[in-house]
């Protein structure tokens, strides 16, 4: 073992760098980077309309549209940073690759840029701007959804281990599929018996926790008929793959006829009373 | 090119190792002891109210899951003294768009369901089943009146329940099927009597099959410990827990 | 220049036989002996004390494991210190270097050994061991998941390897960095012989290495843990005793954290070298101080959650009990209180550890060295701010989801920072290819995916959508394993040379660098898709509607773990027969390759001097060099 | 001044050996720190009360029992329901607490009291009494604090099927306010326990004359035993103030 100190003299005088970049050079640089960068936005901005649309499932609330516009929003404002990114990035491997002296010696070493007031404003002036941006977007999208209309439908949601179901207080109805009518805002009382579960209607765009002792509330506006699945998408034990429930968006006449099909018998009544002495109780 | 040869070795080693956890865990996964319940088929019958094929399946549910039933088939491998379970298999086969029969001799005592929502027979033929009972009546809810054996029915009292047999199909299956029956507590008190002379009550039920899948059943009365009674032998997969298969 | 070949290495010291003490006649197989004497008395004595009782199992488990995680610390030596220390007996010089390994060979790597470089050996192996476990766990599930309705596990046991995958990942990952390179690297770096407390620094390792055991045990106890890492409660307290096992593994994991957290920042705050202002620092002792002191703040929550769940386990309070007035968002607040600064915990480390590598590779001074400080540090002041945003959805505060979307969307300004800075080294650089540099590369392209997927979450009209589904869980992945892990490997790349004494082969290194860049991006975009198309996560069976993504996910999954086990090879095997390194390969000018390979004990010879910051590339005068070594006796050198 | 590294090697630092005051600077660091973390781990706690306080998801923060019998609506009488009792939860005994308090305090006064007869140089004998003192407090305040911690958990009801007045363990059912104080009072024992044993130590060192020439070990314990005074008190206010 060799117990000298390297000698690092040689390592401070071997190099004799340019001291300064060539500005030529440097307009080049810039130059083909933004070319390269304006070619991955554009394709990035493909790519974001095309996913948003092909991935995400068709739209069937006003909920559910505020997701898909968000997210298509969202991913226009990103494309141009991560083009930035990937563009620089990928020039860098282009253009200032250096083959090293031989195997184990490193390229002569580079022009030193310790800093650039500018460029570190000008990112952290984009970013700030992009942040608020995102902010204002969400914030409104948001407040847009805690609006409640008048003569909404109020539907209980209870949630325990593995099951969902439903219940209808106004009309006495309890069931184990969802059904909601078309173009009249739901709200939704969600809690649990037991422990928490997550009650993810999946494509009306809105989700929230049964958490058991309280109650949790969401509201959603379908806007498209059609079948949809209501998930759980808090893990909550053994058959948490198997909590599922089917639900409809259906016409107003529907939803009526659905409501006197379960028909208001004594028996279910006294169920659903049951039910909320039950959860008021816990 | 001997390090290439030794990358591979050296790969092909790790993977052996996790090949040999991966079957460590598959042999965790709980595998009743007779494998699964086939439904015996007899001639095409009605009771579904038309002609089908009919199949018959028969279980039962025991409140101690670590003897033999009747017929001298453990009740679970796995078995625990305190736990009760679904025997002697907790999956089942059926065939497609059969009418399928279910009897289940129910031997375990009861009491209150955490959702009352249970307590009555959803997606059987007519909503309803049949019990049959060796004891006419036990002391039920509210405390003091009595619960009365009584051939069809469609609801029980949600505190005289004694296991419910609740089913749905996973994901993507069949996305409408549901079925539920809550099962009478077969008697009072902590029951471990597991012999046809023992308080029992034996539930007949028909539905018909889905198309072939995978379908999930669970025992929706809070059987075990903790938390809403859903903890230990119910969070714990094959006692109250299981599979059925249509094919 | 004065040679220093005559001057004796402390580590041939010869002892006497009296040193070390009891030292001398522990090592591991003490230690375990040790531990399951005392666990199994402990179980035989609480189970004839509580049993019939209410809670006897989960007391019994309990105080069983604490009496094994006491019990191998005392067998390794942990405690000898402090009982010493009571009882007014001060270790001898003699004691004080047979503890840091002298003349033990490498039998000290089984014992305890307050040496910070086998300190740091022995975390990047407990790194790799539990980057095994877990990378194994995450095969099952990736196995399940190959078709939808596949029974290769049972419910149970898919949901309990979801759950210790999950853990055992986030455990390895903290630890992956600032375990092994912290310890090995940042004192050398900053000029130190040693960490400031070579003790606790030992502690800190072996107090893990007791835990481990108990995580995986879990398996063995009715059926292991069902919640989840995050194990929310109630659904935890609903468990059986695998969620005791699984407690006692994280509040003894939280005493090795905040040991080394209190080490680390001590060690850089009072151990530089002459020269070594806070202006000099290396970027990584940065990140090293910056990660540790977060991870203080952080894991005082995990604490009490821990032990408010074990008190409901096993006494019978009710903090998550509703029926008793308790409630789950207590969990979920202090759980994420500790969650989201982990996060960071896991992340700042690597990634300046990967600012190291980037400076060397690109041979320029780093870019806005003061900005990328400040970023670190802003990341982990805001980074305690930010935890309800895991709680958009459980229905607790809507009116706090105004001002938690506002924290975390600012975090990504220091963080696109981070980017600038790393942009701005690599900008006309003078770029050396080597393998470290391929992971820089891969850094950048995952971490700019994991970031922008970043910021639907973190919004709350479409974390509504796509909370606990997929998406979530290829986010995650992309940040912590195609980031946070992906920068660990630059680093781990870049110090192997000094850490091992061997030159790493790079052929193979390249070979297991594409695998995993290739089957990466195909594990997890195929879960993007996935969970943009509506699929819940931690499900055992799913709709076959997702069963394309699945499948193809779950080839990329055996991909990538191929790729990991081709980069172990190359390690393993070049640790044992590549070529011996020499003591400065990259010509870099961080102080630890001024240091002869291998490390001697104590690090240096003589005393440095730094004169300047360690990124001077392409500069001349003495600052540029970084370091002198001082030959001055004054200082303790040798003349 | 006893052989040290100085004398044995070359008078760098080595593994664990260095100078008193530089021992002292990375201890003193380090033991903020530890406070540091342990004041993270305070204010959990206080969140955890204050939360559960305000939320008293079912009433359950301090319940009357009676009205819990109502849990199980469907299954009148006792046939199903657990609770079938009549009682309320106490209020912790303020006496006790105030003992502990005031035992915490006086700890880290007498610590306090130590050093300055350290730093004034009075004699190794009355050093050791003064630390002998510390190390007294310290075990006074765990027996106390255990002493409460057995007392509070149990509660006198009235069994409702029976009538006859039982005594009952506190227990899942007895509500958010028993389940946090018993937390505090568990951290309280945990964090005496620390200052007992640090107490024990310093003595026997005392009493051995390792603080004849440095005592910085004294000042670090100065520092250590007063926070845990201080959370106490701080613990004790709110559970007395805002039960």
């Amino acid at each position: 073992m060799s117990s000298e100190h390297p000698d690092l003299s040689a390592d401070a005088t071997v190099a004799s760098p340019p001291l300064k970049p060539d500005a030529k050079e440097n307009k080049k640089n810039v130059t083909v980077i933004a070319a390269l960068w304006l070619v991955l936005t554009a394709i990035g901005i493909a790519l974001s309309i095309w996913l948003t649309s092909a991935l995400l499932p068709s739209s069937m609330s006003t909920e559910m549209g505020g997701v898909r516009s968000t997210v298509l929003v969202f991913s226009l404002a990103a494309a141009p940073v991560v083009a930035f990114v990937l563009a620089t990035s990928i020039y860098s491997l282009l253009a200032w690759r250096k083959a090293p002296g031989s195997a184990d010696v490193p390229p002569p070493d580079a022009p030193p840029l310790r800093g650039n007031a500018a460029a570190t404003g000008i990112w952290l002036l984009t970013s700030s701007v992009l942040v608020v941006f995102l902010l204002v977007w969400g914030l409104s999208e948001w407040s847009a959804q805690q609006v409640v209309q008048p003569n909404d439908l109020v539907v209980k949601v209870t949630g325990q281990q593995w099951i969902w179901n439903f219940t209808y207080p106004d009309a006495k109805v309890d069931s184990h599929a969802l059904v909601v009518p078309l173009g009249r805002q739901v709200q939704f009382n969600v809690t649990s018996l037991d422990v928490t579960h997550g009650f993810w209607p999946v494509q009306l765009g809105q989700q929230v926790d049964a958490n058991p002792g309280l109650v949790t509330t969401i509201r959603v506006t379908p806007t498209h008929l059609g079948h949809f699945v209501v998930r759980c998408s808090q893990l909550c034990g053994l058959y948490h793959a198997y909590m599922y429930a089917q639900g409809d968006v259906v016409t107003a006449k529907a939803f009526e006829q659905f409501l006197e099909h379960h028909g208001a018998s004594a028996a279910t009544s006294a169920k659903v009373a049951l039910l909320a002495a039950r959860q008021g109780g816990q | 090119m001997r390090r290439t040869i030794g990358a591979v070795g050296f790969v092909a080693l790790l993977s052996g190792i996790v090949a040999l956890v991966g079957l460590g865990f598959t042999n965790q996964t709980y595998h009743s002891s007779i494998g699964t319940l086939r439904a015996t088929t007899s001639a095409a019958t009605t009771a579904c109210g038309k002609p089908m094929v009919a199949q018959q399946l028969s279980f039962a549910t025991y409140a101690d899951s670590s003897g033999t039933n009747s017929a001298g088939q453990l009740v679970h491998p796995g078995g625990n003294p305190n736990w009760p379970s679904y025997g002697p298999s907790n999956i089942f086969s059926v065939k497609a768009h059969a009418c399928v029969t279910m009897t289940i001799t129910q031997f375990d005592s009861g009491g209150a369901l955490n959702n009352p929502y249970f307590d009555s027979i959803q997606g059987t033929v007519g909503d309803v089943a049949t019990m049959v009972s060796n004891q006419p009546s036990v002391s039920g809810c509210p405390s003091g009146q009595s619960f009365t054996y009584k051939g069809t029915y469609h609801q029980i009292s949600p505190c005289d329940v004694g296991h419910t047999f609740t089913m749905r199909a996973l994901p993507g299956v069949d996305p409408g099927f549901f079925l539920s029956v809550p099962l009478p507590l077969a008697g009072n008190g902590n029951n471990e009597c597991d012999l046809d002379s023992c308080p029992k009550v034996t539930v007949t039920f028909s539905f018909i099959s889905g198309p072939k899948g995978t379908y999930a059943w669970n025992c929706e009365f809070p059987c075990g410990l903790n938390v809403g009674n859903f903890g230990a032998v119910m969070s714990a997969y094959g006692y109250m827990s299981g599979y059925l298969h249509v094919v | 220049m004065t040679t220093l070949s005559d001057k004796p290495l402390l580590e041939h010291t010869v002892l006497s036989t009296a040193a070390g003490r009891l030292y001398r006649r522990q090592n591991v197989f003490t230690a375990i002996a040790t531990g399951v004497v005392l666990a199994a008395l402990v179980w035989w004595i609480t189970n004839s004390i509580f049993s019939g009782g209410a809670w006897a199992d989960d007391m019994t488990t309990v105080c069983m494991l604490t009496a094994w995680v006491v019990g191998f610390n005392l067998g390794i030596g942990t405690f000898n210190a402090v009982i010493y220390w009571m009882l007014g007996i001060d270790q001898t010089h003699e004691d004080e270097l047979y503890a840091a390994g002298v003349g033990q060979g490498r039998k000290r790597y089984l014992k305890y050994c307050t040496d910070h470089k086998v300190v740091g050996t022995q975390y990047l192996v407990l790194v790799f061991v539990l980057f095994f476990v877990g990378g194994t766990l995450a095969m099952m599930i990736r196995t399940q998941l190959l078709s939808p309705h596949s029974s290769f596990l049972s419910p149970q046991t898919y949901n309990s390897i979801v759950t210790i995958h999950g853990m055992c990942m986030i455990i390895a990952t903290i630890i992956m960095v600032s375990g092994p390179f912290a310890n090995f690297i940042m004192p050398i770096m900053i000029g130190a012989k040693d960490m400031a407390f070579p003790r606790l620094n030992a502690m800190s390792i072996w107090v893990v290495i007791s835990a481990v055991p108990c995580l995986v045990w879990t398996f063995f106890l009715d059926g292991g843990v069902n919640a989840g890492w995050t194990t929310y409660a109630p659904l935890s307290v609903q468990d059986g005793t695998a969620m005791d096992a699984f407690a006692i593994t994280i509040i003894v994991f939280v005493v090795s954290v905040t040991v080394a957290g209190i080490n680390t920042i001590v060690t850089v705050a009072t151990m530089r070298a002459e020269g070594m202002t806070f202006g000099r620092l290396p970027v990584f002792v940065w990140g090293s101080v910056i990660g540790g002191a977060l991870g203080l703040y952080a894991m005082p929550a995990f604490l009490i959650s821990m032990c408010s769940m074990i008190a409901d386990r096993a006494t019978g309070t009710s903090f998550y009990v509703a029926s008793g007035g308790g409630v789950g968002w207590l969990w979920e607040n202090t759980f994420w209180i500790m969650g989201h600064p982990e996060v960071y915990v896991i992340l700042i480390p690597p990634v300046a550890a990967m600012i190291e590598v980037i400076a060397t590779f690109a041979r320029k001074p780093v870019f806005a060295y003061k900005v990328i400080i400040g970023a670190f540090a802003g990341i982990a002041g805001l980074s305690i701010m930010v935890w309800a945003h895991h709680m958009f959805t459980t229905g607790w505060a809507p009116d706090l989801a105004g001002p938690f979307m506002l924290t975390t969307e600012l975090i990504s300004i220091p963080t696109g920072i981070i980017f600038l800075c790393i942009i701005g080294t690599l900008w006309r650089g003078s770029i050396w290819t080597r393998l470290p540099m391929y992971f820089v590369y891969l850094f950048l392209w995952n971490f700019i995916i994991g970031g922008v997927t970043g910021i639907y979450l973190s919004d709350v009209p479409a974390d509504n959508y796509f909370h606990g589904n997929m998406f979530v869980t290829a986010h995650f992945h992309y940040t912590l394993l195609g980031g946070a892990m992906i920068a660990g490997a630059a680093g781990l790349c870049y110090w192997f040379p000094k850490v091992s004494g061997r030159m790493l082969d790079e052929r193979i290194g390249k070979v297991a660098f594409w695998i995993i860049a290739v089957a990466f991006q195909v594990t997890y975009m195929a879960q993007f898709i996935a969970g943009a198309k509506g699929m819940p996560r931690r499900v055992a069976n799913y709709d076959p509607m997702y069963h394309v993504e699945n499948f193809v996910s779950s080839l990329g999954a055996y991909a990538l773990m191929v790729g990991w086990m081709v980069l172990l090879y190359a390690l393993v095997v070049s640790w044992i027969s590549g070529e011996h390194a020499p003591a400065n390969p990259w010509h870099s000018k961080t102080l630890e390759w001024h240091v002869p390979t291998p490390v001697p004990l104590e690090n240096f010879l003589v005393d440095p001097v730094v004169t300047g910051d360690p990124y001077g590339y392409g500069e001349q005068g003495p600052a540029a060099a970084h370091v002198t070594f001082e030959y001055d006796g004054d200082r303790g050198g040798h003349p | 001044m006893t052989t040290t590294a100085t004398d044995v090697h070359d008078g760098a630092e080595h593994h664990g050996h260095f100078t008193p005051e530089q021992k002292d600077r990375k201890e003193r660091m380090a033991v903020w720190l530890l406070i540091g973390g342990d004041a993270v781990f305070l204010a959990l706690e206080l969140f955890t009360w204050f939360y559960l306080r305000a939320l008293n998801v079912s009433d359950g923060w301090r319940y009357s029992l009676a009205t819990s019998s109502n849990q199980y609506p469907h299954c009148p009488g006792d046939s199903c329901s657990p609770i079938n009792f009549t009682g309320e939860i106490p209020k912790i005994g303020s006496s006790w607490t105030l003992i502990v308090t005031v035992l915490a305090l006086a700890a880290g006064a007498a610590v306090w009291w130590a050093e300055a007869i350290a730093r004034k140089r009075v004699g190794r004998s009355m050093l050791v009494g003064a630390l002998l003192l510390t190390t007294v407090l310290a075990l006074a305040a765990v027996v106390a604090q255990f002493v409460q911690f057995q007392h509070l958990p149990v509660v006198e009801v009235i069994n409702n099927a029976t009538g006859s007045p039982i005594k009952m363990h506190l227990g899942t059912i007895m509500g958010t306010y028993a389940s946090t104080a018993l937390f505090y009072m568990g951290a309280n024992i945990a964090h005496f326990l620390i200052v007992l044993l640090v107490a024990l130590g310093l003595t026997l060192r005392a009493s051995r004359g390792k603080y004849d020439a440095s005592f910085y070990e004294i000042r670090l314990g100065r520092l250590f035993f007063v926070w845990v005074g201080l959370s106490t008190l701080v613990l004790s206010l709110v559970s007395i103030l805002f039960a």
